[in-house]
C-alpha cells in the first residue's frame, strides 16, 4: 500500500496530512512549530506515521509547503502554500458540491484564492507585511484578555451589545487599544466581537480584491473560532465552508498533489 | 582620575568596498552570478563593470562635459552632439532609498528616494563625479518636484518642459519646442555649436546601440530561451552610464554568442518554464528583486515594458531631411510620441504594447511591479489588468520598494503564481492534444 | 521559396527615397517626353501628363477630356453619346485601380516637379514649412470644393449659363499647363489672355496659381498635391484600387515615424489604429511612411493582397544608416 | 514660239486685269458659313439683280444646321464662325455670290443637278451631288479622316457668246485637338485637282489645324496652277471680310502671297479671340477659244477660280507675356517675401526656438 504525505511547515503550527492511493485522507497532525522548524517537522512527521503504524518507506511521495518548505530537506519536492491550499480546498471541497472561493487565515498572514473549476489558482491576495488581520492577532488578543485562544469563541456568542470597533489594524496598537477598551470598563465578549469583525472586515477586504463566487472556503486555524466565522459570516453575507481539519487543508493539498506526481510519474515511466 | 574603560572613538573611514552600501551590490551580483548556471561569457563584461563601479567604487570616465538625466525622456543626442556625456541618475540601491527618505516623504518612490539620496551622499556611486548640468524632465510629480531639491543639492538643474497628453498636437510642438530650447540651453552650457555633423555622429552613436539591442530583444523571441532576463536588466542597466560606444561593442559580441547558442539549440531555462513579461517600475541594480525571484523560482522574463531596459533603447529615431531643424524636431517626437510611461492621460498606448509583447514573445503571464508610492504606475494596474483580464492573460501586480524584508512573501506569491501558469499550460496542453 | 524570401528582404531593405527618385524621374520621361519615342498612352491617364504639353507628351490627363465632356450640350450630353465618357470613364478607371495613388506619389509629373524643387530647397538648407492643425483642417476642403466646381463650371457652360471662355476650368488654373510644357520649352501658356474679362481672369488665376505653385512648393513638400482634384477624385474610387498601403494596428507603437517622414502630414497615419487600410484622400502613396517605419509588418504595400513592400526592422535601420552617414 | 505663249499669257492677264471689277461682281464660292436665320429682307433685296436665282423662303431659318455661332440682333448677315467648329466629320456648304463677303447673298441651285468633287488628303476623289436646303445650294460633305478636303463644284454656261466656267473651290477642314491624330505631312502636302483648268492652291502653314490656323498678320501663300501645272505671271486677287482688295502676280513658281491685315477692331471687351474673318481668293483666265456647249456656241471662254480662306485676329492682339511673367514673377517674389517674413515674425511674439547650421 503507498501513502503520500504533505507537510506544511507555517510559521506557528506544523501540519503534516497522508492520504491513500485513492487520495482519501488517512490522518492529520499538527504541532506548534516552535523554533526549531526542521526538528520539529520531522517529529510531526513520524509521530503522525506511528499513529498510522505506518513507516517512513510507505510514504512514497512528499511534498514540503509554508514558509519553512525550503528548509525541509527530506521533502520530495517543495511546493507553495497558495497552491497547496487551493488543492485541498479543491478537494475538500468537493463533499460541499465544490468551491471557487478560499479565505485562508494563517499564524501570520491571511489570504484570499479563487480558483477555477478544475483547481486551478485563477488569483489570490495576500495581507501586507504585517500581522494584522491574521492569527497572530488573535494570539494576542487573547493573551490580553488572560483567555486562551479556544475560548474566543464562546465569549463573542456572550456579548449583549454591539460589538466595539477596533480602529487599530496593526496588532501592536490594536493590543494598547484592547487594553484601553478594557480600562474603560467594556465587556471581555464585547471586544472579542470587536476582534473579530475587525478582522473579518479586513479578510473581506481582501478577499474582493480577487473576487468572490458562490460558496466561500474558510481554513486556517482561526477557521476553528466560531465568533470569527460568524464574524466572517456576516460581513460576507455568504455561506461559509469549514473543512473537518481546518488547519491541515493546505497539508491535505500538498498530500494530494504528491499523489498525483507520483501517479503522473508513474504512468510516465510506464510509457 | 579617568577610567581607563572610557575614552572618545574617533571617526574612522571604511574603504567602501568594506561598506554595507558595496555589501548590497555584493550580494545581488553574487546571486546573479553564481546562483545561476551558464551564464553567456560575453556577459563577463557586464559582471565586472557592475563589480568595478558598484563594488570596488571606481570612477566611471566621461567625455566632455557630464550633463546627468533623471528619465529617459532627455534626448541623449543631443548631449552627446553638443560633445557632453550623458549619464542616467535614476538609482536602485536600498542604502541610497533610506538615505533619500531622510529628507523625502517616507510615502514617495523608492527610485526617486534613492536617486535624490545618492546625489545627496558624499560619495556618489556610481562614482561619475559632478555633473555640470541634471537635465529633469517634467514628468511624474516626484521627479518634477525633485528639481529644487537637487538644486538645493547645488547642482544645475534644467527642467525639460514635458507635456502630460502624448496625442494632442498641441503638446508634441510644445515638446518640440522645449527640446529645442534645450538644445540652445546645451550651447550655452557646452559653448558648442550644434552642427549637421556633431548631430549625425550622435545620430550614429544611439543608432547603432539601438541596433544591437534591438537584436538582443530579438533573441529573446526564442522559446526555450537562450538568455535570462536578469541578464539583460544588467545589460540596459548598464547603458545608463558605460561609455556608449563600448557598450555596444559588448552587446554586439553578446549577439555574437547568442546567434551561436540560438545555432547549437541551447536552452537557458527548462522548455516548460513560464515566459514572464515583465513591466511597470524599473528594475535598477542593486534592485533586481523581482526579475531575480521570478528566475529563480524556474521562470524567465522574456520580455518587459519598463523605462530601464526596453522603453528606453527600443524606440528608433526616423528622420525625413538631414538637416540639423529636422533632426532636432524628429529626435523630439521619438522621446515623446513612443512613450508608454504611464505619466500620461491616457492608458491605451501601453495597454496595447503590452498585449502585443505577450503575443509576439508568447509570454504566459505578466508581473507588474509597481513601487509603492508611483501613484500613477498604481492607478493605471485596474485598467491594464483588465484588459489582461479579457485577454485571458494571467499577471500578477506586485507593490513593492527596494527594501529586501518582504523577499519572503513575495517568493511565496511568485512561485504561487508561476505554479499556476504551469497548471495553464498543462491543461492548455491537454485540451490542444 | 528561399529565394522568393531573399528577393523579399532585398526590397524591404532598400534604399527607399533612391528608387523612387529613380522611378519618378523614369515616369517624367515616360509621361513628359514619351511622344518623342512614340509613347501614346491615351488621354485618359489618372495624373497630370499635361495636355497642352502638345506632341511631347507619352499620354494625356483624364481631366482635360472629362472637363470637355461636361461643356457638352446636355442634350448631347444625356444622350447615347454619353457612351463615350463612360468609356473613356472605364478606361481612366482601369489605368487608377493598378496603381491607386501611387499615381500621384510616383508617376505624377506635377508631383515630380515639387519633389525637385523640395530638394532644391534641402540642398539650400532652408526648413519646410507645416499647416497647424487648424489651416490643416481648413484647407483640406479645397480640393473637393475644385472637384465640384471641376464638374459643375463645364455643366453650367453645356448648359448654356456660362461662356465658352470658361471651357476646361481647371486646367486653367492647374499649375500643371504651365509648368509641364516648359519642358518641352512650350512657354505659350505663360501669357495672359486679353481676348475677354473672362479669358484675362482665368489665365491670371492660372498665372497666380502658377507663381504660388513654385513659392509654395519650396516651402512646403507637395504644396499642390494637398489642393489637388484629381486626388480627390481619385480618392473616391480608392477603395477598389489593387495597390493598398494597410496598417497593422496591433503591431503599431504609435512612435509616429511615419507621420514625421509625411509630406502631405497625415496624423492618421500614426494615431489610426483601427482601419487596415490607412489611406486618406490626402495620402499620395509615396510609401515614405512605409520605409520609416521601425515595426516589422506595422505598415506594408500590398499588391491585389500580396505585400510588395514591407516595414522591417533591418530595412529602417539600414536605411536610416544611409542618411546619418552620407553628407550633403 | 515661247515667246508668243508668253505673250498670249500676258494678253490674256492684261485682259483679265481689264475686266476684274466686271468679272468679280458675279463670283460664285463656296462657303461654310450657314445662311443667317434673318436673312429673308437680305436675300430679298438681293433677288432683284440676280434674276438666275430663284428667290428662296422666308422660313430658312427653321432647319439651319445648329452649329452657325450666335445671332446678330442687326439682322445682318453673321460671318462669325464658332469656337470648335472645324471639330466635325461632317460639314455643309453653301454657294455664294457676289464678291461682297457680307452681302454677297446665297446661290440658289439654278438648273438641274451640280456634280461636286471632293478629294482627301490622300488625294481619294470622290463625286458627290449637292442637295437643296430651303432652296439654297448646299452640300454635306462627309470627312471620315482627319484632315483637308478640297472640294470642287464646275459651272458652266454660254453667255453672249463666251463660255464662262466657274470653278469655286472651298477647303474643308476637320481638325483635331490631338495633335497625334495628324498625319503632318500629309497635311503640308497640297491636293491638287490636276484636271482643272485653273485652281488656286493654298500652302498650309505646318502643322495648321485646331490649334494652328491663320491669323491675321500670317503671310499666307496661294499658287494658282493650270492642269496640276504653275502659271507665273498670273494675277490672283483677294477680298477680305471688310472689303480690301489686292492683286498680286504669280511669281515664277505660279506662288502668291499675301499679307493678312487686321480688319477686327472691337474694343477688348466685345474682343473674340474666335472671330473669324473670311477672305476670298480669285483668279479669272480668259482664252481665245471657240466651242459650243450644248447647242450653244462661244468664241472665248473665261475661267473663274475661286477660294475661300478663314482667318482670325493674331494672338499678338490679345495675348501678353509680358503679363504673364510679370504676374507669376510677382507672385513668387511678393509670396516668397511673405513666407520669410512670417518665419521672421514667428520668432518674435513667444520667441520661437530655432536651432540649425548657423546655431
Amino acid at each position: 500500500m503507498n501513502y503520500f504525505a504533505g507537510i506544511d511547515v507555517g510559521s506557528t503550527a506544523i501540519k503534516v496530512a497522508v492520504v491513500n492511493e485513492a487520495g482519501d485522507i488517512a490522518g492529520v497532525h499538527v504541532t506548534a512549530s516552535g523554533s526549531l522548524f526542521h526538528k520539529n517537522s520531522l517529529e510531526a512527521l513520524n509521530t503522525l506515521l506511528d499513529k498510522l503504524g505506518l513507516k517512513r518507506e510507505d510514504v512514497r511521495y512528499l511534498i514540503a509547503t509554508g514558509y519553512g518548505r525550503k528548509l525541509f530537506k527530506e521533502a520530495d519536492d517543495s511546493i507553495s502554500e497558495i497552491t497547496a491550499n487551493a488543492i485541498g480546498a479543491f478537494e475538500a471541497g468537493k463533499a460541499f458540491g465544490g468551491v471557487r472561493t478560499i479565505i485562508n487565515i494563517g499564524g501570520q498572514d491571511s489570504k484570499a484564492i479563487q480558483i477555477d473549476d478544475t483547481g486551478n489558482v485563477v488569483n489570490f491576495a495576500m495581507n501586507d507585511k504585517c500581522a494584522a488581520g491574521t492569527g497572530r492577532f488573535l494570539d494576542v488578543a487573547a493573551r490580553n484578555l488572560d483567555l486562551d485562544l479556544e475560548e474566543l469563541g464562546e465569549y463573542h456568542f456572550k456579548s449583549e451589545v454591539a460589538p466595539l470597533n477596533i480602529n487599530s489594524t496593526c496588532t501592536v496598537f490594536a493590543e494598547s487599544e484592547i487594553i484601553g477598551l478594557l480600562a474603560n470598563g467594556h465587556g471581555k465578549a464585547e471586544i472579542i466581537a470587536g476582534i473579530h469583525y475587525s478582522i473579518a472586515s479586513r479578510t473581506v477586504r481582501l478577499a474582493k480584491r480577487v473576487g468572490i463566487e458562490d460558496r466561500v472556503y474558510f481554513d486556517g486555524g482561526p477557521a476553528l473560532n466560531k465568533g470569527l466565522v460568524a464574524a466572517l459570516q456576516d460581513e460576507l453575507g455568504r455561506e461559509l465552508v469549514i473543512p473537518e481539519h481546518p488547519q491541515t487543508t493546505t497539508a491535505f493539498g500538498a498530500a494530494v498533489l504528491a499523489r498525483n506526481e507520483f501517479v503522473a510519474e508513474q504512468s510516465s515511466e510506464k510509457v | 582620575m579617568t577610567n581607563e574603560t572610557s575614552k572618545v572613538i574617533p571617526i574612522q573611514s571604511i574603504p567602501y568596498s568594506r561598506s554595507r552600501q558595496a555589501g548590497e551590490s555584493q550580494d545581488v551580483l553574487d546571486h546573479i552570478i553564481d546562483d545561476f548556471h551558464d551564464n553567456p561569457e560575453s556577459m563577463q563584461y557586464f559582471y565586472d563593470l557592475f563589480r568595478s563601479v558598484y563594488c570596488h567604487g571606481e570612477e566611471v570616465k566621461h567625455e566632455g562635459m557630464l550633463v546627468g538625466t533623471t528619465c529617459i525622456q532627455a534626448p541623449e543626442e543631443l548631449i552627446y552632439a553638443f560633445g557632453a556625456t550623458p549619464m542616467r541618475l535614476c538609482n536602485g540601491s536600498y542604502h541610497y532609498d533610506q538615505k533619500g527618505a531622510e529628507f523625502m516623504p517616507s510615502k514617495s518612490c523608492s527610485l526617486v528616494k534613492a536617486t535624490l539620496g545618492m546625489l545627496n551622499s558624499d560619495n556618489v556611486i556610481p562614482k561619475i563625479g559632478k555633473p555640470d548640468m541634471i537635465v529633469n524632465p517634467t514628468t511624474c510629480d516626484q521627479k518634477k518636484k525633485s528639481s529644487s531639491m537637487m538644486g538645493d543639492m547645488g547642482y544645475k538643474v534644467y527642467d525639460l518642459e514635458f507635456p502630460n497628453v502624448k496625442e494632442s498636437e498641441a503638446s508634441r510642438q510644445y515638446w518640440q519646442r522645449s527640446v529645442r530650447q534645450f538644445a540652445t540651453e546645451l550651447r550655452q552650457l557646452t559653448g558648442r555649436k550644434l552642427t549637421k555633423k556633431g548631430l549625425q555622429a550622435a545620430f550614429n552613436k544611439t543608432g547603432r546601440a539601438q541596433a544591437a539591442f534591438r537584436k538582443l530583444h530579438s533573441y529573446r523571441l526564442l522559446s526555450p530561451s537562450i538568455i535570462l532576463g536578469k541578464d539583460i536588466f544588467l545589460v540596459t542597466n548598464a547603458y545608463f552610464f558605460d561609455d556608449i560606444t563600448r557598450w555596444t561593442e559588448k552587446v554586439e559580441a553578446l549577439n555574437v554568442e547568442l546567434e551561436a547558442r540560438k545555432q547549437a539549440g541551447f536552452k537557458a531555462v527548462q522548455s516548460k518554464a513560464p515566459r514572464v513579461l515583465f513591466t511597470g517600475s524599473p528594475p535598477i541594480f542593486p534592485n533586481l528583486k523581482l526579475p531575480l525571484l521570478i528566475e529563480e523560482a524556474g521562470g524567465v522574463v522574456v520580455a518587459d515594458e519598463s523605462c530601464s531596459a526596453n522603453r528606453m533603447l527600443y524606440d528608433m529615431t526616423a528622420v525625413d531631411e538631414w538637416m540639423v531643424n529636422d533632426m532636432v524636431d524628429s529626435l523630439a517626437d521619438k522621446y515623446l510620441k513612443p512613450c508608454t510611461c504611464p505619466i500620461f492621460t491616457k492608458n491605451e498606448d501601453r495597454k496595447r504594447r503590452l498585449l502585443d509583447l505577450v503575443k509576439s514573445f508568447n509570454a504566459d503571464g505578466v508581473v507588474y511591479q509597481a513601487f509603492s508610492g508611483c501613484q500613477v504606475y498604481e492607478m493605471e494596474y485596474r485598467s491594464v489588468a483588465e484588459a489582461f483580464n479579457q485577454a485571458g492573460i494571467p499577471m500578477l501586480y506586485v507593490e513593492t520598494d527596494y527594501s529586501p524584508d518582504d523577499k519572503g512573501q513575495l517568493s511565496t506569491r511568485i512561485e504561487a503564481f508561476l505554479e499556476s501558469m504551469k497548471n495553464r499550460k498543462k491543461q492548455k496542453q491537454r485540451a490542444a492534444g | 521559396m528561399t529565394n522568393l524570401e531573399d528577393i523579399r528582404t532585398a526590397v524591404n531593405n532598400v534604399q527607399f527615397n533612391r528608387f523612387r527618385f529613380w522611378l519618378q524621374i523614369f515616369f517624367f520621361a515616360l509621361l513628359v517626353y514619351g511622344g518623342y519615342l512614340g509613347i501614346e498612352l491615351g488621354k485618359h491617364l489618372p495624373t497630370f501628363a499635361c495636355g497642352y504639353n502638345k506632341e511631347l507628351r507619352g499620354g494625356m490627363c483624364f481631366l482635360m477630356p472629362l472637363q470637355h465632356w461636361m461643356e457638352w450640350p446636355w442634350e448631347k450630353l444625356f444622350s447615347a453619346a454619353a457612351l463615350t465618357i463612360l468609356y473613356g470613364f472605364t478606361i481612366f478607371f482601369l489605368w487608377f485601380i493598378a496603381l491607386n495613388r501611387g499615381w500621384c506619389g510616383f508617376a505624377c509629373p506635377v508631383g515630380t516637379i515639387q519633389d525637385w524643387i523640395t530638394s532644391l530647397r534641402r540642398w539650400t538648407g532652408i526648413r519646410y514649412s507645416r499647416y497647424s492643425e487648424g489651416q490643416y483642417k481648413g484647407l483640406g476642403i479645397i480640393k473637393w470644393v475644385l472637384l465640384a466646381l471641376m464638374f459643375l463650371i463645364p455643366l453650367g457652360i453645356g448648359g448654356g449659363w456660362f461662356t465658352h471662355d470658361l471651357k476646361s476650368p481647371f486646367c486653367m488654373i492647374c499649375p500643371g499647363r504651365t509648368v509641364v510644357p516648359l519642358f518641352g520649352l512650350d512657354v505659350s501658356q505663360w501669357s495672359i489672355d486679353f481676348s475677354s474679362r473672362t479669358n484675362m481672369i482665368m489665365t491670371s488665376l492660372g498665372l497666380l496659381v502658377t507663381g504660388l505653385f513654385f513659392i509654395g512648393a519650396f516651402v512646403k513638400k507637395r504644396f499642390f498635391c494637398f489642393y489637388c482634384p484629381m486626388g480627390a477624385l481619385h480618392y473616391l474610387f480608392s477603395k477598389a484600387a489593387l495597390l493598398r498601403l494597410n496598417k497593422e494596428g496591433a503591431k503599431c507603437t504609435r512612435c509616429g515615424d511615419c507621420y514625421r517622414v509625411c509630406d502631405l502630414q497625415i496624423k492618421e497615419i500614426a494615431d489610426d489604429i483601427q482601419n487596415k487600410n490607412i489611406m486618406t484622400d490626402d495620402c499620395i502613396m509615396c510609401l515614405k511612411c512605409v520605409a520609416a517605419c521601425p515595426e516589422p509588418g506595422a505598415l506594408k504595400a500590398t499588391f491585389a493582397g500580396i505585400p510588395i513592400f514591407e516595414a522591417t526592422e533591418a530595412g529602417f535601420i539600414t536605411r536610416m544608416n544611409k542618411g546619418r552617414t552620407d553628407d550633403k | 514660239m515661247s515667246s508668243k505663249i508668253l505673250n498670249t499669257v500676258m494678253g490674256m492677264s492684261l485682259l483679265a486685269l481689264a475686266s476684274t471689277n466686271a468679272a468679280y461682281a458675279e463670283l460664285l464660292w463656296l462657303t461654310e458659313t450657314a445662311p443667317p436665320k434673318s436673312s429673308a429682307t437680305q436675300v430679298a433685296d438681293h433677288a432683284a439683280h440676280h434674276h438666275a436665282m430663284h428667290t428662296p423662303t422666308a422660313a430658312v431659318s427653321s432647319t439651319v444646321v445648329t452649329d452657325s455661332g450666335k445671332h446678330d440682333h442687326t439682322g445682318m448677315i453673321v460671318l462669325d464662325e464658332t469656337p470648335g467648329k472645324d471639330h466635325r466629320p461632317s460639314k455643309q456648304v453653301w454657294l455664294r455670290r457676289g464678291d461682297d463677303i457680307k452681302k454677297s447673298p446665297f446661290a440658289a441651285l439654278d438648273g438641274g443637278v451640280a456634280y461636286l468633287t471632293l478629294i482627301d488628303q490622300a488625294g481619294k476623289k470622290s463625286v458627290v451631288e449637292a442637295g437643296q436646303e430651303n432652296g439654297l445650294f448646299t452640300l454635306k460633305a462627309e470627312m471620315p479622316e482627319v484632315g483637308f478636303y478640297e472640294t470642287y463644284l464646275e459651272q458652266r454656261s454660254v453667255k453672249e457668246g463666251r463660255l464662262l466656267v466657274e470653278l469655286p473651290k472651298i477647303e474643308l477642314l476637320w481638325a483635331s485637338c490631338q495633335p497625334k491624330e495628324i498625319d503632318e505631312e500629309a497635311v503640308a502636302k497640297p491636293i491638287i485637282n490636276d484636271a482643272l483648268a485653273l485652281e488656286l492652291v493654298r500652302i498650309h502653314k505646318e502643322d495648321e489645324g485646331c490649334m494652328n490656323r491663320l491669323v491675321s498678320g500670317d503671310v499666307v501663300n496661294f499658287q494658282v496652277l493650270s492642269y496640276g501645272k504653275p502659271i507665273a505671271g498670273f494675277p490672283v486677287s483677294m477680298v477680305t471680310q471688310e472689303g480690301w482688295r489686292n492683286t498680286q502676280p504669280s511669281d515664277a513658281s505660279g506662288t502668291v502671297a499675301f499679307t493678312m491685315i487686321r480688319e477686327y477692331f472691337p474694343n477688348w471687351l466685345e474682343f473674340k479671340k474666335y472671330h473669324t474673318d473670311v477672305f476670298l481668293v480669285s483668279a479669272v483666265m480668259d482664252k481665245q477659244e471657240a466651242g459650243a456647249l450644248n447647242g450653244q456656241p462661244y468664241i472665248s471662254v473665261r475661267y473663274e477660280a475661286t477660294l475661300p480662306g478663314k482667318y482670325r485676329p493674331s494672338p499678338h492682339d490679345y495675348r501678353s507675356y509680358a503679363w504673364g511673367l510679370g504676374i507669376s514673377f510677382f507672385v513668387i517674389v511678393f509670396g516668397g517675401l511673405a513666407v520669410y517674413l512670417y518665419r521672421r515674425r514667428r520668432l518674435k511674439p513667444y520667441k520661437e526656438e530655432r536651432v540649425d547650421d548657423k546655431s
